[in-house]
């Protein structure tokens, strides 16, 4: 049940043994083109616009995690972003708390409520735990929509920047962007550290046979727990990480429609790709800001595109893109 | 006054049959709800937005068409039920043989284009449906003055619920449905239709979400987002009744409309989240649910 | 894994036993009072028609079921209610009735899988999956005994029913299990695998105790040491092959008429 | 003295498809255009251009468009503002890059307190104009105890608390409260708690669909039959159309603009049903109004330059179709006097959207906080 | 006399890969007949493929005289075929009895239900507990039994011993003689060689997606050799 990503990705996408020496320099030099692409952006592009891509971007990846590897799809994560960024939000405004310690306090936050979530959640498999994450993360927007510290609709509202480490001023964009094009590259790189190793392969085990994993030894709720609150707490660096940058945590991001959004960034980017996220995400945030103002309901696109990416697209551009013919011949899969 | 645990005895009836009143919507969502996953093993996302479909269609039938509400009753069941059968034909036929979380994202599409598309016609404000006047006014049973259409609403569901179980449990449908959710290859190779039987259960589903809606049309403004708001809900229900239990769903929804009902006299803060908070107990004492089966 | 070690423990304590094991599915008795003991360097077999209850008595044994009523107890410990994987961990190790490997991981890596954890190499969530290389020696050690050297790295989803059950096989042995309960190993296996898959339980079984279910009786007549005959979920008969199968409650009940 | 960029950009932002759509949404924009055609669509020799979007009322979206537009696309100011939420948000965003912002869908006073921004304009309503008229007018027709259903936020809050203040000061007492989220479907345990309360008044602290729905309910729950009254304390001409007179009839309510107040504002609306084929509420007339008060403020400050435009604003008097003569104090409120209206019946209703009879005006300075007792800092 | 069922040039296909290269094998009325094979060749696809699940296909396949090629799988059983998967088909939502009651009758002499409890005490004693909840010899003992309420005319049995204790495979072997004395014709593919031999009239050898030789039980001493080579038994 629920092998979600088995359909969609290339076998030997996670598999990064057996790769060629000019592969790996080839590999090497996107890495290097991608990051100065990152460096020069915000000259290039409006810089706010890349931040949130990189919050989102980072969201997704996390979300990724769980679903890519572990097959469980969460209906639920806008809880842990949006918590976080409640969390992070409050801490910073009202205790004055510098702006990493926010950040790290939202991180911690997100992963406290993945492990109450996950210890619910993980003893079902499946649309079960859709929907079983689904109904906790209401039951958690309904508490935010009552307590005292969320302010209700209005949100938490002129967060201050701060200074980093004390001497760096956040409110100066260029500033806000390297840092949080720096909290995006360390993101990123715990998701794929975390997936390329021993434990990863644990968890890939798990979702294969998961009666087989147990009677090899393996708790497989511990595993699936650890899985869970990783991608909570990075889902929570993301939505501390935003809630400095726009200043703001309101409703929005704990709501099931945000849970539904970075669904759709992942299954549009490619599920169980490192990169298909970051790109889902890049195309919905921009879908997003170009509907926005013109009237036209963001839902009808963003529902059609759900649809079309269901029927005809489950690998996602990413993974439709490794499984052509020319991303087989240039073994696009383990690059993506 | 009569007090119990401090409460007005009046007040406390009050808001029993005002649950039992929530109830009816919930029993009859998740009814709709648990027939269409028995069978396609499939979570109706856009349930939600069917049940909202339900209640546009009366109000363009009577817009438009000049259509009353209770030929309404009937035929919009009909109309969205006959949208729903295509939908399966045209899409979710496509989806049969995978991962049945492609079904739910699939059907969460539907529900975001559906609820966007009414969005844009109708804004999101609700537009009036008039009580049919042979159902205004209400009844004064005492402890609260009940308006007779709400009374109406919990007969209807009641009938329509039990009569839905009947045909399921009591008929070979059901032994239909449920074989050839395992293996509908097998079950035609019985000698049974089972595109058809899975386009109908489906177009079922959906009428009873719509029925719901026309019930829901003059309490509620039709609004399109009628369904997202209750939609949720509906999942937590059918996630404690125990997914694909008709019986449970109906009993599920009726009880947990209750018990909402109760929060609301004793601890009113708590009336939002009552349900998903039993959802957490009964995944921890019985994952499968009250009424499933493992 | 400093539990003593079976061969200390005297030839005659049994590794694995249980006493009064029952166990109801609502109102029917799978299960019915079974008393089992599994000795050290023994293979032992569970035969019995089909619904004896035998693969029932193999969930309760490793923990996957939990016992309506008895007591089991591996290598001197109450192990009645301990979680699977605990008891896996312990050194009582399964194979399953229908085959069980991962599928989308290679045949390497479904053996490194199993010896990921005996070499404390599960948690670590941290390092590369280089790390797992240090395990690639022991694997191919592993797979050269059982003969799936050809096929190390083909898809374990790509290979055939046959060799899926010796990689299975191969994987539970991976664990170096004080116990082995192996359920209808050799079904579905071509001739050439049953005999030399039957060799291999065989050879293992020298350093270990072995509980085997199978069907295929001129196995069990070769291999096994002892053989208890469960019916409806009680134990008809037990003891060695020869005496078994001429009880004429076993050949009634399971054998039938003549050997076919 | 000149125009940066060649161009004045104002940009309505509201929600346009949200359960306050009907309450300013399109129709605002129409309404700032149309100040913009009539102002002669130039100012200073510079075109004027109008763009707009959906905030849907949440106050991420508004403040992300708000910074792109500041940002990106060249917005002089941003005006409308429907929610509370949105509107704080905004006017943060707009005190930081120091650009003009006029509010006139919002309705909290926080704008001009605690919040208030050198560069904040609050234009056709607030909630404590409505306690005085709403609430006010009911206290004095002897609505003593009250009980109130209450939006479960800021807005909410802030209508409830200065209607109760009121209620107080003039011998009343609230005899309780009860809070519902947003967009809710449901009143009718909310009501079953009013019915068994014994108050006399049932104060809807809550607007839009809201309103409608609880109104509605209460009608099916013989709320008034059993003798008590509703007042809704955000109701506008926008919530009667949706609702129909049959439903709204009998009810008070507060409003700053009233197309069939007088020629000129038949005028106004006839014009703008033209176009839209509705009429206006105060949140679209009150649109018009800034939009205009803004290009003459450019027009009289020679100007773009936000400093300067502000100066212009808070100096200059209001004189249009909607504010009559209006003024604006130094926290950024613009006072003018409110019109008590009361929903006709159906059989008094004489042509289409002939809905009110005005009871009362309400004078600015009596309707408005007094600036200096705003709390908002600017005031010395 | 017609053969009940007349296969010729028979191909089918999964996707893209060529299974079934023109099988052929025409089957009377009453008779048994046993499909012989290695792991693999074909087997089960030519039964599926028979019954009309696997529409990838070409050739000829007349039942009773009809063209069965165009007629739609959930038609396939009113002509009088029917068919028991090797993995059983038990429905673990339907009970014993559910299961048992599910296809619809499609003749009257199909048999009754006392007569199949008869048949199968087993399944008379878990009548009412979920269909996979049965040990795999009463799943097996289930799929025939369901079919034969049918009525059907000529039954497609998979692999009905396999995994089952010896016992169970003598009381198949003496259902399916029974069968053969009420008429049935059956089409049954095995790799039990001894169970085979018991119950078959006549055996086709399969190798790689066609039949190979076929021949009637008297011969089988002489074609022993034949069958080592192709089976390797
Ligand atoms: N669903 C499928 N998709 C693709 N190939 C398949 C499928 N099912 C079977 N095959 C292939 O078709 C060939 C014939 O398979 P079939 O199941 O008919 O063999 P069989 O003779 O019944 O073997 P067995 O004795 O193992 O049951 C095999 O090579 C098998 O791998
Ligand atoms: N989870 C369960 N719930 C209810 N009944 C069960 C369950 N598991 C097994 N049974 C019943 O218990 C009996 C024993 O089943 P078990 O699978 O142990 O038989 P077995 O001896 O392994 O048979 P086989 O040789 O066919 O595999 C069967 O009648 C089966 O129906
Ligand atoms: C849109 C209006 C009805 C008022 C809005 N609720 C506010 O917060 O001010
Ligand atoms: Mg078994
Ligand atoms: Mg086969």
């Amino acid at each position: 049940m629920a092998e979600i990503h088995t359909s969609t990705v290339p076998s030997d996408a996670l598999d990064d043994r057996s790769v060629s020496k000019s592969e790996i320099t080839a590999r090497r030099l996107a890495l290097i083109a991608g990051l100065l692409l990152l460096l020069v952006a915000p000259f290039l592009i409006y810089p706010v616009f890349i931040m949130k891509v990189l919050c989102f971007a980072l969201f997704a990846a996390a979300f990724n995690l769980l679903i890519g590897y572990t097959g469980l799809l969460s209906f639920g994560h806008a809880a842990f972003f949006g918590g976080a960024a409640y969390f992070t939000a409050h801490s910073v405004k009202e205790w004055g708390v510098p702006p990493e310690l926010g950040i790290l306090i939202g991180t911690a936050g997100g992963a406290a409520l993945g492990l109450i979530m996950g210890f619910f959640a993980i003893r079902r498999q499946g649309i079960y735990f859709s929907m079983i994450t689904l109904s906790l993360a209401q039951m958690f927007f309904f508490f935010c929509l009552q307590a005292k510290f969320t302010h209700g609709e209005d949100g938490i509202q002129s967060v201050p920047r701060g200074h980093l480490f004390g001497f760096i001023d956040l409110s100066q964009p260029i500033a806000m962007y390297y840092t949080v094009a720096a909290i995006f590259l360390i993101g990123v790189f715990i998701i794929w550290r975390f997936v390329h190793s021993p434990f990863g392969m644990i968890l890939k085990s798990i979702r294969e046979n998961e009666q087989r994993a147990i009677s090899l030894g393996y708790s497989v709720a511990r595993y699936k727990l650890g899985a869970f609150v990783m991608s909570a707490a990075l889902a929570g660096l993301a939505g501390g990480t935003k809630a400095l940058v726009f200043q703001f945590a309101t409703l929005t991001d704990v709501g099931w429609q945000t849970s539904g959004e970075v669904i759709l960034m992942t299954l549009l980017g490619g599920i169980g790709t490192m990169l298909g996220p970051i790109l889902g995400s890049a195309i919905v945030v921009m879908l997003g800001n170009y509907l926005a103002t013109t009237g036209f309901p963001v839902t009808i696109i963003t529902g059609a595109v759900f649809m079309i990416c269901v029927l005809v697209f489950r690998r996602g551009v990413v993974g439709e893109l490794a499984a052509s013919r020319i991303g087989r011949k240039f073994g696009l899969a383990r690059w993506l | 006054m009569t007090m119990v645990f401090g409460v007005p005895l009046p007040a406390l009836l009050g808001q029993l049959l005002i649950g039992l009143i929530n109830g009816s919507f919930y029993a009859l969502l998740s009814l709709g709800l648990a027939i269409i996953f028995g069978l396609l093993r499939m979570i109706n996302f856009a349930h939600g937005a069917q049940y909202m479909l339900g209640a546009f269609t009366a109000y363009l039938l009577l817009h438009f068409a000049g259509i009353g509400y209770w030929p309404a009753l009937i035929l919009t069941p009909i109309i969205v039920g006959v949208f729903g059968a295509v939908i399966e034909r045209l899409f979710l036929q496509r989806l049969y043989g995978l991962d049945p979380l492609y079904g739910l994202l699939f059907t969460f599409g539907l529900a975001l284009m559906l609820e966007g598309i009414f969005r844009y016609y109708y804004g999101a404000s609700g537009q009036p449906y008039a009580t049919p006047p042979s159902l205004a006014g209400g009844t004064n049973l005492g402890f609260m003055f009940l308006p007779n259409y709400r009374g109406w609403v919990v007969v209807a569901s009641l009938v329509v619920c039990i009569g839905t179980w009947l045909l399921i449990e009591k008929t070979k449908l059901g032994a239909y449905l449920r074989a050839a959710t395992e293996n509908s290859t097998l079950v035609q190779a019985f000698g049974v239709n089972v595109p058809i039987l899975l386009t109908l259960t489906y177009g079922l589903g959906v009428a009873l979400a719509a029925f719901a809606g026309v019930l829901a049309a003059p309490i509620y403004q039709v609004s399109p987002l009628m369904g997202s708001n209750i939609i949720i809900v509906v999942f937590a229900v059918v996630v404690v009744g125990g997914m694909g239990s008709i019986l449970g769903a109906i009993v599920t929804g009726y009880v947990l409309g209750i018990t909402e009902g109760l929060t609301k006299v004793f601890y009113p803060e708590a009336s939002n989240t009552v349900i998903f908070v039993i959802m957490a107990i009964v995944l921890l004492v019985r994952p499968a649910g009250l009424f499933g089966r493992e | 894994m400093n539990a003593p070690s079976p061969q200390s423990l005297g030839e005659q304590r049994a590794v694995l036993s249980a006493r009064g094991l029952s166990r109801r599915f609502g109102g029917f008795l799978a299960v019915n009072n079974v008393d089992i003991d599994v000795f050290h360097g023994e293979i032992h077999a569970l035969i019995g028609p089909n619904g004896a209850g035998k693969t029932t008595v193999f969930n309760l044994l490793t923990k996957f079921l939990q016992p309506t009523a008895g007591k089991i107890t591996l290598m001197g410990e109450d192990i009645t209610s301990t979680s699977p994987d605990r008891v896996a961990r312990m050194g009582l190790v399964r194979s399953f009735q229908i085959s069980a490997v991962f599928p989308h991981l290679t045949v390497l890596d479904n053996v490194r899988v199993a010896l990921q954890r005996p070499n404390g190499l599960a948690h670590q969530f941290w390092r590369p999956m280089s790390a797992l290389d240090t395990l690639t020696g022991k694997a191919d050690a592993l797979l050269t005994t059982v003969g799936l050297m050809r096929e190390r790295d083909a898809l374990a989803a790509d290979l055939s029913y046959g060799r899926k059950r010796v990689l299975e096989i191969a994987t539970t042995l991976a664990l170096d299990p004080k116990v082995l309960l192996l359920d209808e190993p050799l079904a579905g296996m071509g001739q050439e695998d049953i005999t030399a898959i039957a060799g291999l339980i065989r050879s293992v079984a020298k350093t270990r105790a072995v509980l085997m279910v199978e069907h295929n009786l001129s196995v069990v007549a070769d291999i096994c040491d002892r053989v208890t005959v469960l019916q409806r979920g009680e134990i008809l008969a037990a003891g060695d092959y020869a005496t078994v199968s001429q009880d004429p409650q076993v050949r009634t009940a399971y054998m039938g008429r003549e050997e076919d | 003295a000149s125009v940066s960029d060649g161009k004045v950009k104002i940009g309505i932002l509201n929600d346009q498809s949200g359960v306050y759509a009907d309450f300013g949404g399109k129709g605002s924009v129409e309404a700032a255009k149309m100040a913009v055609e009539d102002f002669g669509g130039k100012v200073l020799d510079s075109a004027i251009e109008i763009v707009d979007a959906d905030h849907q009322n949440k106050p991420d979206i508004a403040s992300n468009i708000a910074r792109q537009w500041f940002d990106t696309n060249q917005v002089d100011a941003i005006m409308e503002l429907t929610t509370s939420s949105v509107a704080l948000a905004v006017q943060a965003i707009a005190k930081e890059k120091k650009k003009i912002d006029i509010v006139t869908g919002a309705a909290t006073t926080e704008l001009t307190g605690k919040q208030c921004s050198p560069y904040g304009f609050h234009w056709a309503y607030d909630t404590h104009a409505l306690a005085v008229g709403t609430g006010g007018a009911l206290v004095k027709q002897g609505g003593k105890k009250w009980f109130f259903l209450t939006a479960d936020y800021a807005f909410g809050y802030s209508l409830e608390g200065q209607t109760s203040e009121f209620v107080k000061a003039n011998g009343g007492e609230v005899v309780g409260a009860v809070r519902h989220p947003l967009s809710n479907a449901d009143y009718s345990s909310f009501l079953l708690q009013a019915q068994s309360s014994g108050a006399n008044v049932v104060g809807l602290a809550n607007a839009g669909a809201d309103t409608q729905n609880a109104i509605k309910q209460a009608a099916e729950f013989g709320i008034t039959q059993s003798g008590q009254r509703l007042a809704a304390l955000l109701f506008t001409l926008a919530e009667v159309n949706g609702l129909g007179l049959e439903a709204a009839q009998g009810l008070t309510l507060t409003e700053g603009f009233y197309w069939d107040r007088d020629d000129e504002s038949r005028k106004f609306g006839e014009r703008y049903m033209k176009r839209t084929g509705k009429m206006p509420n105060m949140i679209q007339a009150g649109t018009y109004s800034a939009v205009l008060q803004y290009l003459k403020a450019i027009q009289k400050a020679g100007t773009d330059e936000t400093e300067a435009v502000a100066k212009q604003l808070h100096s200059m008097p209001v004189e249009d179709v909607f504010a009559g003569k209006g003024t604006v104090g130094p926290n950024g409120r613009m006072i003018k006097d409110m019109y008590l209206l009361e929903v006709k019946k159906p059989s008094e209703s004489k042509k289409p959207w002939d809905y009110f009879k005005v009871l009362a005006t309400i004078p600015g300075k009596e309707a408005y906080i007094d600036p200096a007792k705003s709390g908002c800092d600017l005031v010395k | 006399m017609n053969a009940l069922l007349d296969v010729r040039g028979l191909n089918a296909w999964y996707g893209e890969s060529h299974v079934l290269h023109g099988v052929d094998m025409q089957i009377r009325e009453g008779e048994t007949v046993t499909l012989l094979g290695r792991n693999g060749v074909g087997k089960t696809t030519t039964l599926r493929t028979i019954m009309g699940i696997i529409r990838q296909r070409k050739g000829t396949l007349r039942f009773n005289d009809q063209d069965m090629m165009p007629v739609p799988l959930h038609k396939t059983a009113r002509h009088g075929l029917g068919f028991v998967p090797e993995e059983r088909g038990i429905f673990a939502s339907l009970s014993v009895i559910e299961n048992l009651m599910l296809p619809p009758q499609i003749a009257k002499n199909g048999m009754t239900v006392d007569e199949i409890f008869e048949l199968f005490p087993n399944l008379h004693e878990r009548r009412n507990s979920p269909g996979t909840k049965l040990s795999g010899g009463e799943q097996q003992m289930l799929a025939i039994a369901r079919i034969l309420r049918t009525g059907v005319r000529m039954l497609l049995l998979d692999e009905p011993t396999e995994g089952l204790a010896p016992v169970i495979v003598q009381r198949i072997g003496d259902v399916l003689i029974r069968l053969k004395q009420r008429g049935i014709t059956v089409l049954l593919v095995e790799q039990n060689f001894r169970f085979a031999s018991r119950v078959a009239d006549r055996f086709y050898l399969m190798d790689h997606g066609h039949i190979q030789s076929e021949f009637p039980v008297a011969q089988l001493g002489e074609r022993m050799d034949e069958l080592h080579k192709v089976l390797g038994v």
